[in-house]
C-alpha cells in the first residue's frame, strides 16, 4: 500500500494551525501564548524546517466561546486544511471540538487548558483520542501532587484547600481528594470561592477555624491574589502551595509585598528555570519578543510548538501523515527542554506527570514604587508522586 | 409705541415630512394677553413650543424684546424669562407639588422673591397648598392643571406661554383663571394664551390671533373679532353668547 | 345582593374611598337608568375621576356597592370584580388623560376594543386558521364602520403618534364602542374640543345612545354640554352629594352653583 | 433588477405572502451546508450561520416579551443554558431520544419563565430587568457547582443524540449528523418565524402592544394582564429553551461562560439594532451581534490580526446604529429602496 | 465573635466597593434613564489609567489616582458629549444597549492602549492592621470603608438638599420639561456621567489591591452593584449605597455560616423574594399610577 502524505503537507510546507482567545479578558493569556508559539517556529523555519518543510503556522481568535471556537476549528480543519492543531486554547474551545477532533482524526498537540476530559490512561484509535496530546500538566494530576507535597514535604496532617468553582479549582479538588484517599490519616478541609470573586473572606476564616496545617490555593490567576492577601490579612500564617499556573512572577508580584514574611506560598512547576535547564531559557530569550522575555504564558506558548516540532521530526523523511505522526510521537518519550519527560507510549494521555516545587520571594525593590517584584526560587526538582512520598 | 414682547416673523415648523406651521408672523407688546386661536390641529401648541425652543423652527425668526431666540436652547430661553404652561400639564409625576413649584422657579436666584411666588401661587391655587405633600401624579386632573399655571408663574416670567389652561377645569376655576390672567399682564407680564374656549378668551384678550392649518387667515383687537361673523361662524357656532 | 330594578343599569351605593387623610370619595350614592345620559359634575378634585375608578375597578373602594346590570341580564356588584373582567358585562370607558398605544396605527388602537369578544383560541391564531383569518376581518370591518361613524375614519391607517388631543379622544371613543357596550361611561370627552367640535360632539353622544341602545355616564366641565345632552346630572363637591336633577334643576340649585358653576352661568 | 425593485409599490414587500417569503428564506438558509460541501462558502461559516439561527430563535420570542409587551428579561442566558443542560443530560446520560429530551426541556424551563412572568405583575421596569438577571445568574451558578449534573466549569461535551427515536450515532454518519442537525434548526427558525407572524399580526399580538402601551387601557379593554404576561414570559422562556436545547445538541458541548449576561444582553442588542417588533429585523440584529465579529470583520486581514480592533469596531457599529437607526436597522430596506429610486431618476 | 466580627468588617470593605459602583449606576440611570451596563468597564479603563502611571511612569500612588480620577472625568464628559446626548430620543432601553456597546469598544481600546498583561495596584496604605473586637483589619480597609462613606454621605446631601439635586431628580422625571423650566438638563447628564465615572475608578482603585488590575476586573463588581440598585431601590440615592452593604454582608454570612457552594445562589433568591414583597426596594416609594 503507497502511503500519501496528509492534508496541509506539501513537498516544501506543513500547514498548522489553532484557535485562541486573543481579544476580550483572556486575551493576556492568549496573546503571549500565540506569540511564544509562534517565535519558536520561527526559530525552527529560519534554521531550515523540518526535513525541508517550512512550517506554517495560521491561528484566529475565538474570543473564548465555545460554538466560535468550534466554527473556528471546523474551518481550521475543513477550510485551511491544517495538518495538525498545536497549541489548542481555552476550555470552551477545546470542550466543543472534543468530538470532532476525534472525529476527523486530525493530530492535536498540546491544549492549552487543564481540562479534565483530555485525561486517558489508555487512549485508542476506536475511542478516538488516540490523535490528541495533552503537554500541560492536567489539574486531576496536579491536585495529586499538592497533597503528595504536603505531606511528604510539610508534613501536614490536616490540609485546607480553597478552590475556586471553575475547572482549574475542581479538577484540582478532585486530585487531591484522590491522593488524600490513597493516604492514611490525612484530612481535607474544603472551601469553595466563586472564582473572580472580590470577597473570599468568609472561606479563609473557616480555614483559620479549622486550624489546618497547610493550606493548597486551588485557584488560578486572577482569584490567587484575593486568597493570599486575605490569609495575610487575616494572618492565618500557614504556608501555602498554588498551582503551576501561578507559577510565574507577575503572580508573586501580586502578592509577595502583602505576604510580608508571615508565611511562604509555594508553587508547582513543570518548567524549570534552573542550571539545567538555562540553555533552554537563554534560546526562548534569545527568539521572543523581550516584553515577554519571562512570561509564563508565551513559555508554553514555545513549549506546545517544541513538542509538535519533535513529532515532526521524528517523522523525518517519512510520509508525513496523520498515522506516521501519531506513531512517532508515541515512539519515545520527549524531553521537555525546561525539564520533565512525556511518555505518550501505549496511548497514555496523562501531561506532565513530574513537578518541581518552588517558593515566591522578593526581587527588585521599586524605589519610587516602594514595592518588590515577586519571583519564584526553586526548592526541589521536578519530581514524581512516588518520589515525593517516598 | 409700546414695546415689542415677543416678534415671530415668517416662521415655518416641520414634522418630518408634515409642514405644522408655514410661515406666520405674530408679535405680542409688553404686558398686553394675545390669544391664539384656532382648530385640532391648527399648529397653535407647536407655535409655542417653537417659541420655547422645543421644537425646532424651519425657517424665520422670533425676537424676545428685540433679541433673536430662535437658535437658542430651551433652558437659555427658560433662563430669559419666558415660561410656559405646556399642553398635556406634564408635571413631574414622581415630584411632590411643593418640588415641582420649586422647579418652575429654576432660574429665580433672589430667595424672597421665590417664596413670594410661592405665596402667590397658593394664593391663587389654595388647593396646592392643602396637597403641597402629594406627589403630583395622584393629583386630579384639574389639579394637575393648576400645578402646571402655577409652575410657570413660580419663574416671574416676563413673556408666560399658556397653552390651553381652562382645560380640564371646572367653569368657577376657569372664571378665575382668566382673572388671575388679566391680573398678572396688568402687572407687565405679556401673555400668550392658547385656548379653545374663544368666546371666554377673546373677553379678556388684548389681540387674537386665528390659525388654520399653519396659517394665520385673521387677526386683529380681540374686542373687534369677537363681533366677527366669520370668526363666530367658524368656532363660536350658535352658541354666541354675550 | 338586591337585583337592579327594571330600568336601574347602574347603581351606586353608599360609596366611600380615602387616600391617606384624603376622603376623595364619601358616602355618595346614584343611579343610572337604562337609555339615560346621565351627567357627573363637580369641582376639580371633587372625586369624579375617582368614582369611575371604582367602577371599574381600578379602584377598591373602602365601603360601599356598585351594582351594574350587564349585557347578560344578570346584575353584578362589580366590587367583586377585577379590572379587566369588567368590560365583559358591558361595561366599558375612557380616560381623562389618554391612554393609546401611540407606536400603533389608529385602527389597530380601536381594534383592540374588540379584544373580549374575540373567539379564535391562541392555537387557532397561532395556526392562522380560516376560522381567525375570517373573525379578524369582521372586527376590522366593524371598527372601520365606527371610526366612519365618528368621521375619523380617512386617518385609520395613520400612527396615533402626533395626532391632535381632539383627535386621540375621538379614538378613545371609538375603541370603547367596539365591544358593543351597555353603559359607556366619559371622564372628560370634550376637553380640547373648540366651541363648535363641542356642538358636534353633543349629537355624536345622542348618535351613540341610539346607534348602540346604551346608557352614557360622562363627567364634564363643559357645562353647555352637559346641560344640552345630559337628561339627568348629579353634582358632587368633596367626594359628597351635592344634588341630582334636570340640567334645569341643577343650574337653578344654588348649593350647585356656589361650589361649581358660579353665578356668570353659561349657555 | 432597479425597475424591478421600483415598480413596487411604496411599503409593499418585495415578495407578497408571507409565508412565501419565509418558505424561500428558509430554503435559503436550508443550502448553506451544500455550498459548505461545494467549497462556496467556509464550512466554518455553516456553524457560524447556525449559531445565527438558534440565537435568532432565543431572540425572536425575546423580541415578543421586550418588543410587544415592553418587558425587559434579562435571563435569556439562563433559561437557555437550563434547557441545554437538561437536553444534554437526558440524551448523554440517561441515553434517551432527542425529541423527548427536547419537550422535557422545554416544558421545565417554560415553566421556570412562568414563575418568573407571576414574579413580573409585581416587578417592574428596571427592577424586573434585574431581577431576571438574577435568576439567570443564580442559574449560572448552579451550572457551575452542580458538578454530577453539568460537568461543572469545564463543561459538558455529549455526543449526538438519538434522532427520531430511532437514528443512532455512529461516527460514519458525522457529516449526516451534522446536516439534519442543522436542517433541524432551520426548520425551528422557520416555524418560530411563522408562529410569530401569526400571533403578533392578530389579536394576541394586539393585547401585547395594549399592555405596552398602557396598561390601564389593557385592563379595561379585558386583556387579562396576568394571563398575557405569563404567555410572553412563557412564549419567550420556551423559545429561549429550544434554542438552548438547540445549541447543545448541534455544538456537543457547553459550558457555564456561555450563559453569561453578556449574552442575554447581546439578545437584546440584537433586537433594538435589527428592529424592535420585527421577524427579519430581528435576525438581522442577531447577525451583526453574534457573526460580523467571525464572518465579516475576521475577513479583513487587518482585523484578523487585530481582534481588539474588531471588538472596538463592533462596538461603535451598535453604538452608530442605535444612533441613527434608532427603529432598527430592518428600516436601512426602505432607504436603499429609496436611493435606488433617487438614483433612477438621476439618470 | 471575633470570627463574626472579622466577616463583618471585612464585608463592609467590599460593601463599599459594591456602594461606589452602585452610586455611579444610579447617578447615570436618574439622570439619563439609562442602566450603565459600561460603569464596570469605564472603571476598569481608568483603573489601567492608573496602573500605567505609576508602573511605568512613576508617578507616586496618589497623584496617579487623581490622574486616574481626572481620566474618568473626562471621559464620562466624552460619553455624554458625544453619545448620549444625541441619544435623547431613543428610547431607553435602546439606550442602555449603548453602554454595551460602549463596553466593547473600552475592552477593545483597554487592551489596544495598555496591552494584554495584568498590572498591580499597592494599596494607599501599605501597613498596619487595626484590632476591634477581635478582629483584624488593615488601615488601608478601614481607610476604603470610611472613605466610601463619607463620600457617599456628601453626594447624599447634595442629591437630596441642593438645587443640583433638584435639577437631577426632575431631569431624570421629564426630561424635556425640565428644560422648558430653565434645567440646564445637558450639564445635569454630562456631570453624571463624569461622576459616575469618577465613581467607577474610585471602585476600581479600592478593588485592585485587593486583586490586579486586569480587564474582567470589575465584571463581578458591576453584577453586585445592579443588585445592590434593586434591593436598594432605584428611586432613592441612598438606597443602593445600603442594598450593597447589605449584599456584601449577607454574602459573606452566609457563605461562612451556611454553604460555601450555595450562598451566591441563597442571597440572590433572598433578594427575589424580599422584592417581590417590596417590589421597590428597601427606600424606594410605591409609584402610583393614576388613570
Ligand atoms: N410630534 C409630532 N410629530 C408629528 N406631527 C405632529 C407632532 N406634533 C404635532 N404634529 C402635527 O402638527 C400639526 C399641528 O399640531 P399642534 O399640536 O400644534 O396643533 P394644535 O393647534 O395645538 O391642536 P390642538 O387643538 O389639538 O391642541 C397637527 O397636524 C399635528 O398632527
Ligand atoms: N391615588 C391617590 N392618592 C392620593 N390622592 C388621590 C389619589 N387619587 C385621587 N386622589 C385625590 O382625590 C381627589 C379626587 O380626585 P379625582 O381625580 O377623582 O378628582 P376629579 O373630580 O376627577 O377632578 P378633576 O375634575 O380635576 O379631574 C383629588 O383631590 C386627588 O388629589
Ligand atoms: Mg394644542
Ligand atoms: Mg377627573
Amino acid at each position: 500500500k503507497k502511503e500519501v502524505v496528509s492534508q496541509g503537507v506539501t513537498k516544501t510546507e506543513v500547514l498548522i494551525g489553532n484557535c485562541a482567545a486573543t481579544s476580550g479578558n483572556l486575551a493576556n493569556v492568549g496573546g503571549p501564548f500565540i506569540a511564544g508559539l509562534e517565535a519558536y517556529l520561527k526559530y525552527v523555519n529560519d534554521a531550515g524546517g523540518v526535513a525541508g518543510r517550512k512550517i506554517k503556522f495560521v491561528h484566529k481568535d475565538d474570543g473564548f466561546v465555545a460554538e466560535a471556537g468550534l466554527a473556528c476549528t471546523q474551518e481550521m480543519i475543513n477550510d485551511n486544511k491544517v495538518f495538525s492543531l498545536v497549541g489548542h486554547f481555552g476550555t470552551p474551545t477545546v470542550g466543543a471540538t472534543m468530538n470532532l477532533l476525534k472525529e476527523t482524526g486530525v493530530p492535536a498537540v498540546y491544549f492549552a487548558t487543564g481540562i479534565g476530559q483530555l485525561y486517558d490512561e489508555k487512549a485508542t484509535e476506536e475511542e478516538g483520542n488516540y490523535n490528541l496530546f495533552p503537554v500541560q500538566p492536567i489539574y486531576k494530576t496536579e491536585g495529586r501532587i499538592m497533597v503528595a507535597r504536603a505531606v511528604g514535604d510539610f508534613k501536614a496532617k490536616k490540609i485546607g484547600i480553597i478552590y475556586t468553582n471553575d475547572d482549574a479549582g475542581k479538577d484540582l479538588l478532585a486530585g487531591a481528594k484522590t491522593q488524600v484517599a490513597a493516604l492514611t490519616g490525612i484530612t481535607l478541609v474544603e472551601q469553595q470561592v466563586a472564582y473572580g470573586s472580590t470577597d473570599v473572606s468568609a472561606a479563609v476564616t473557616s480555614i483559620k477555624n479549622a486550624n489546618v496545617d497547610f493550606i493548597i490555593a486551588a485557584s488560578n490567576q486572577v482569584t490567587i491574589a484575593t486568597i493570599i492577601k486575605e490569609l495575610a490579612a487575616q494572618s492565618v500564617n500557614k504556608d501555602v502551595i498554588t498551582t503551576y499556573v501561578n507559577v510565574a512572577p507577575a503572580y508573586a508580584s501580586l502578592f509577595i509585598n502583602e505576604i510580608q514574611g508571615k508565611f511562604d506560598v509555594y508553587g508547582n512547576g513543570w518548567v524549570a528555570f534552573d542550571a539545567t535547564h538555562k540553555a533552554a531559557l537563554d534560546l526562548y530569550q534569545s527568539k521572543i519578543d523581550a516584553k515577554y522575555a519571562v512570561n509564563a504564558y508565551a513559555i508554553t506558548g514555545w513549549i506546545a510548538a517544541y513538542y509538535f516540532v519533535e513529532g515532526l521530526k521524528r517523522v523525518d523523511k517519512k510520509t508525513l501523515n496523520w498515522d506516521n505522526f501519531r506513531t512517532a510521537m508515541e515512539s519515545a518519550p520527549i524531553t521537555n527542554p525546561f525539564g520533565g519527560v512525556i511518555d505518550f507510549k501505549n496511548g497514555q494521555r496523562l501531561g506532565t506527570m513530574e513537578m518541581n516545587l518552588s517558593k515566591a520571594a522578593l526581587g527588585a525593590l521599586n524605589a519610587e514604587t516602594n514595592l518588590y517584584a515577586g519571583v519564584w526560587t526553586n526548592v526541589k526538582d521536578l519530581e514524581s508522586i512516588e518520589s515525593i512520598l517516598k | 409705541m409700546k414695546t415689542v414682547a415677543l416678534k415671530i416673523s415668517n416662521l415655518k415648523v416641520r414634522y418630518g415630512a408634515i409642514e405644522a406651521i408655514k410661515g406666520i408672523d405674530l408679535y405680542a407688546n409688553e404686558g398686553t394677553i394675545v390669544a391664539l386661536l384656532g382648530a385640532n390641529g391648527a399648529g397653535k401648541s407647536t407655535t409655542l413650543r417653537t417659541i420655547s425652543g422645543l421644537v425646532e423652527a424651519s425657517s424665520g425668526t422670533i425676537e424676545f424684546f428685540g433679541k433673536p431666540i430662535h437658535k437658542m436652547d430651551v433652558e437659555q430661553i427658560a433662563r430669559l424669562g419666558i415660561a410656559q404652561s405646556p399642553e398635556g400639564r406634564q408635571v413631574f409625576k414622581d415630584l411632590t407639588v411643593e418640588e415641582n413649584l420649586r422647579v418652575g422657579a429654576f432660574t429665580v436666584k433672589n430667595r424672597k422673591q421665590i417664596k413670594a411666588n410661592f405665596e402667590r401661587v397658593y394664593g391663587y391655587f389654595p388647593v396646592l397648598q392643602e396637597r403641597k405633600h402629594q406627589v403630583a401624579s395622584t393629583l386630579s386632573g384639574g389639579e394637575q392643571q393648576m400645578l402646571a399655571i402655577g409652575r410657570a408663574l413660580m419663574s416671574s416670567p416676563r413673556v408666560l406661554l399658556l397653552d390651553e389652561p381652562s382645560l380640564g377645569l371646572a367653569p368657577l376655576i376657569v372664571q378665575s383663571i382668566m382673572k388671575i390672567v388679566k391680573e398678572i399682564s396688568e402687572e407687565g407680564t405679556t401673555i400668550i394664551i392658547v385656548e379653545q374656549n374663544a368666546a371666554q378668551t377673546l373677553k379678556i384678550a388684548d389681540y387674537a390671533y386665528v390659525l388654520e392649518v399653519g396659517n394665520l387667515t385673521m387677526q386683529g383687537p380681540a374686542s373687534e373679532l369677537i363681533h366677527d361673523p366669520k370668526l363666530i361662524q367658524a368656532y363660536l357656532g350658535s352658541h354666541k353668547q354675550g | 345582593m338586591d337585583e337592579l330594578q327594571n330600568k336601574t343599569v347602574l347603581s351606586i351605593q353608599d360609596l366611600s374611598i380615602s387616600f391617606g387623610g384624603i376622603k376623595a370619595v364619601d358616602h355618595l350614592s346614584f343611579d343610572v337608568d337604562e337609555g339615560e345620559i346621565f351627567g357627573l359634575i363637580g369641582p376639580n378634585g371633587a372625586g369624579k375621576t375617582t368614582v369611575f375608578n371604582c367602577i371599574t375597578q381600578f379602584y377598591k373602594p373602602n365601603h360601599g356597592s356598585i351594582r351594574f346590570k350587564s349585557k347578560q341580564g344578570k346584575t353584578i356588584e362589580l366590587t367583586t370584580h377585577k379590572v379587566h373582567e369588567v368590560i365583559g358585562y358591558g361595561l366599558v370607558r375612557t380616560f381623562q388623560n389618554v391612554e393609546l398605544i401611540k407606536e400603533l396605527s389608529i385602527l389597530d388602537n380601536v381594534l383592540i376594543g374588540g379584544h373580549i369578544d374575540f373567539k379564535t383560541s391562541f392555537i387557532g391564531q397561532a395556526f392562522n386558521t380560516k376560522k381567525s383569518k375570517a373573525e379578524e376581518a369582521l372586527y376590522r370591518q366593524e371598527a372601520i364602520e365606527i371610526l366612519t361613524f365618528l368621521g375619523i375614519a380617512d386617518r385609520k391607517d395613520w400612527l396615533v403618534y402626533g395626532q391632535p388631543y381632539g383627535i386621540l379622544k375621538k379614538i378613545e371613543l371609538a375603541r370603547s364602542l367596539m365591544c358593543k357596550p351597555k353603559l359607556i361611561i366619559l371622564d372628560e370627552p370634550a376637553a380640547g374640543l373648540n366651541d363648535l367640535e363641542t356642538l358636534d360632539f353633543a349629537k355624536v353622544i345622542r348618535q351613540i345612545r341610539q346607534r348602540y341602545n346604551c346608557s352614557i355616564l360622562l363627567v364634564e366641565h363643559d357645562m353647555r354640554l352637559v346641560m344640552d345632552v345630559c337628561d339627568r346630572i348629579c353634582a358632587i363637591n368633596f367626594g359628597k352629594f351635592l344634588a341630582v336633577g334636570t340640567p334645569g334643576q341643577i343650574q337653578k340649585s344654588p348649593t350647585v352653583q356656589a361650589a361649581y358653576l358660579g353665578t356668570e352661568n353659561p349657555a | 433588477m432597479i425597475k424591478k425593485l421600483s415598480s413596487y409599490k411604496k411599503g409593499q414587500p418585495l415578495i407578497k405572502n408571507a409565508y412565501m417569503s419565509y418558505a424561500l428564506f428558509g430554503l435559503f438558509l436550508a443550502l448553506m451546508p451544500l455550498f459548505g460541501y461545494l467549497g462556496i462558502i467556509k464550512s466554518s461559516y455553516v456553524t457560524i450561520i447556525a449559531s445565527v439561527i438558534y440565537y435568532s430563535i432565543a431572540a425572536l420570542g425575546l423580541n415578543v416579551l421586550l418588543g410587544w409587551t415592553g418587558l425587559i428579561s434579562l435571563g435569556t442566558a439562563g433559561f437557555m443554558g437550563l434547557a441545554a443542560y437538561i437536553s444534554a443530560y437526558i440524551t448523554y446520560n440517561m441515553h434517551l431520544p432527542f425529541e423527548i429530551a427536547l419537550v422535557t426541556a422545554v416544558v421545565v424551563s417554560t415553566l421556570l419563565g412562568v414563575l418568573v412572568g407571576y414574579i413580573s405583575l409585581r416587578i417592574e421596569g428596571i427592577y424586573l430587568a434585574i431581577a431576571t438577571l438574577a435568576v439567570a445568574e443564580i442559574l449560572r451558578k448552579t451550572f457551575e457547582v452542580f458538578d454530577p449534573f453539568t460537568g461543572g466549569a469545564s463543561g459538558k461535551p455529549i455526543s449526538y443524540p438519538t434522532l427520531f427515536f430511532f437514528y443512532k450515532y455512529s461516527r460514519a454518519d458525522l457529516k449526516i449528523f451534522e446536516t439534519l442537525l442543522y436542517l433541524i434548526l432551520v426548520l425551528f427558525l422557520i416555524a418560530v418565524m411563522i408562529l410569530v407572524h401569526n400571533l403578533m399580526k392578530g389579536q394576541v399580538g394586539r393585547a401585547l402592544n395594549a399592555l405596552r402601551g398602557s396598561e390601564a387601557a389593557a385592563q379595561a379593554m379585558g386583556i387579562n394582564l396576568l394571563k398575557y404576561r405569563l404567555f410572553a414570559f412563557g412564549f419567550a422562556s420556551a423559545t429561549a429553551s429550544l434554542a438552548g436545547v438547540l445549541y447543545v445538541h448541534y455544538n456537543r458541548y457547553t459550558n457555564p461562560d456561555r450563559w453569561l449576561l453578556a449574552l442575554s444582553l447581546n439578545l437584546v442588542a440584537a433586537i433594538i439594532i435589527g428592529g424592535v417588533r420585527n421577524i427579519y429585523g430581528t435576525i438581522l440584529g442577531v447577525f451583526i451581534v453574534v457573526a460580523t465579529k467571525d464572518m465579516v470583520l475576521a475577513q479583513i486581514p487587518y482585523f484578523a490580526n487585530n481582534p481588539n480592533f474588531a471588538l472596538m469596531f463592533n462596538g461603535i457599529l451598535i453604538i452608530l446604529i442605535i444612533l441613527y437607526y434608532p427603529y432598527g436597522l430592518i428600516r436601512i430596506g426602505a432607504d436603499l429602496k429609496k436611493l435606488v429610486v433617487k438614483i433612477k431618476e438621476k439618470f | 465573635m471575633s470570627t463574626f466580627m472579622q466577616l463583618f468588617l471585612r464585608s463592609l470593605e467590599t460593601g463599599s466597593i459594591y456602594a461606589l459602583a452602585a452610586l455611579g449606576i444610579i447617578i447615570v440611570f436618574r439622570t439619563s434613564n439609562i442602566t450603565h451596563f459600561a460603569q464596570g468597564a469605564l472603571g476598569t479603563f481608568n483603573t489601567f489609567v492608573v496602573a500605567i502611571l505609576f508602573t511605568n511612569y512613576r508617578f507616586p500612588l496618589w497623584a496617579a489616582i487623581l490622574a486616574g480620577i481626572l481620566s474618568a472625568f473626562v471621559m464620562g464628559l466624552m460619553v455624554d458629549y458625544f453619545i448620549i446626548r444625541r441619544a435623547k430620543k431613543i428610547a431607553p432601553i435602546a439606550k442602555q444597549i449603548i453602554t454595551l456597546g460602549m463596553v466593547l469598544v473600552i475592552v477593545g481600546v483597554t487592551a489596544i492602549s495598555f496591552g494584554l498583561d495584568p498590572f498591580i495596584l499597592p494599596k494607599l496604605f501599605p501597613k498596619g492592621d487595626v484590632m476591634i473586637a477581635g478582629a483584624s483589619i488593615s488601615i488601608n480597609g478601614l481607610f476604603n470603608i470610611g472613605f466610601g462613606l463619607v463620600l457617599m454621605g456628601i453626594l447624599f446631601v447634595i442629591l437630596q438638599k441642593t438645587k443640583w439635586g433638584l435639577a437631577v431628580r426632575t431631569t431624570a422625571s421629564n426630561e424635556f420639561t425640565a428644560r422648558l423650566m430653565g434645567v440646564p438638563t445637558r450639564n445635569v447628564t454630562m456631570i453624571a456621567w463624569a461622576l459616575a465615572g469618577v465613581l467607577g475608578v474610585l471602585a476600581g482603585v479600592m478593588y485592585a489591591p485587593l486583586n490586579r488590575v486586569d480587564a474582567g476586573m470589575l465584571d463581578y463588581v458591576q453584577i453586585s452593584a445592579l443588585v445592590a440598585c434593586v434591593l436598594g431601590g432605584f428611586q432613592s440615592f441612598h438606597g443602593p449605597i445600603i442594598g450593597a452593604y447589605i449584599l456584601a454582608i449577607a454574602k459573606n454570612l452566609m457563605s461562612f455560616y451556611w454553604s460555601d457552594v450555595w450562598a451566591e445562589q441563597l442571597v440572590l433568591i433572598a433578594v427575589l423574594i424580599f422584592i417581590i414583597f417590596r417590589p421597590n426596594g428597601i427606600i424606594g416609594r410605591k409609584i402610583v399610577k393614576k388613570v
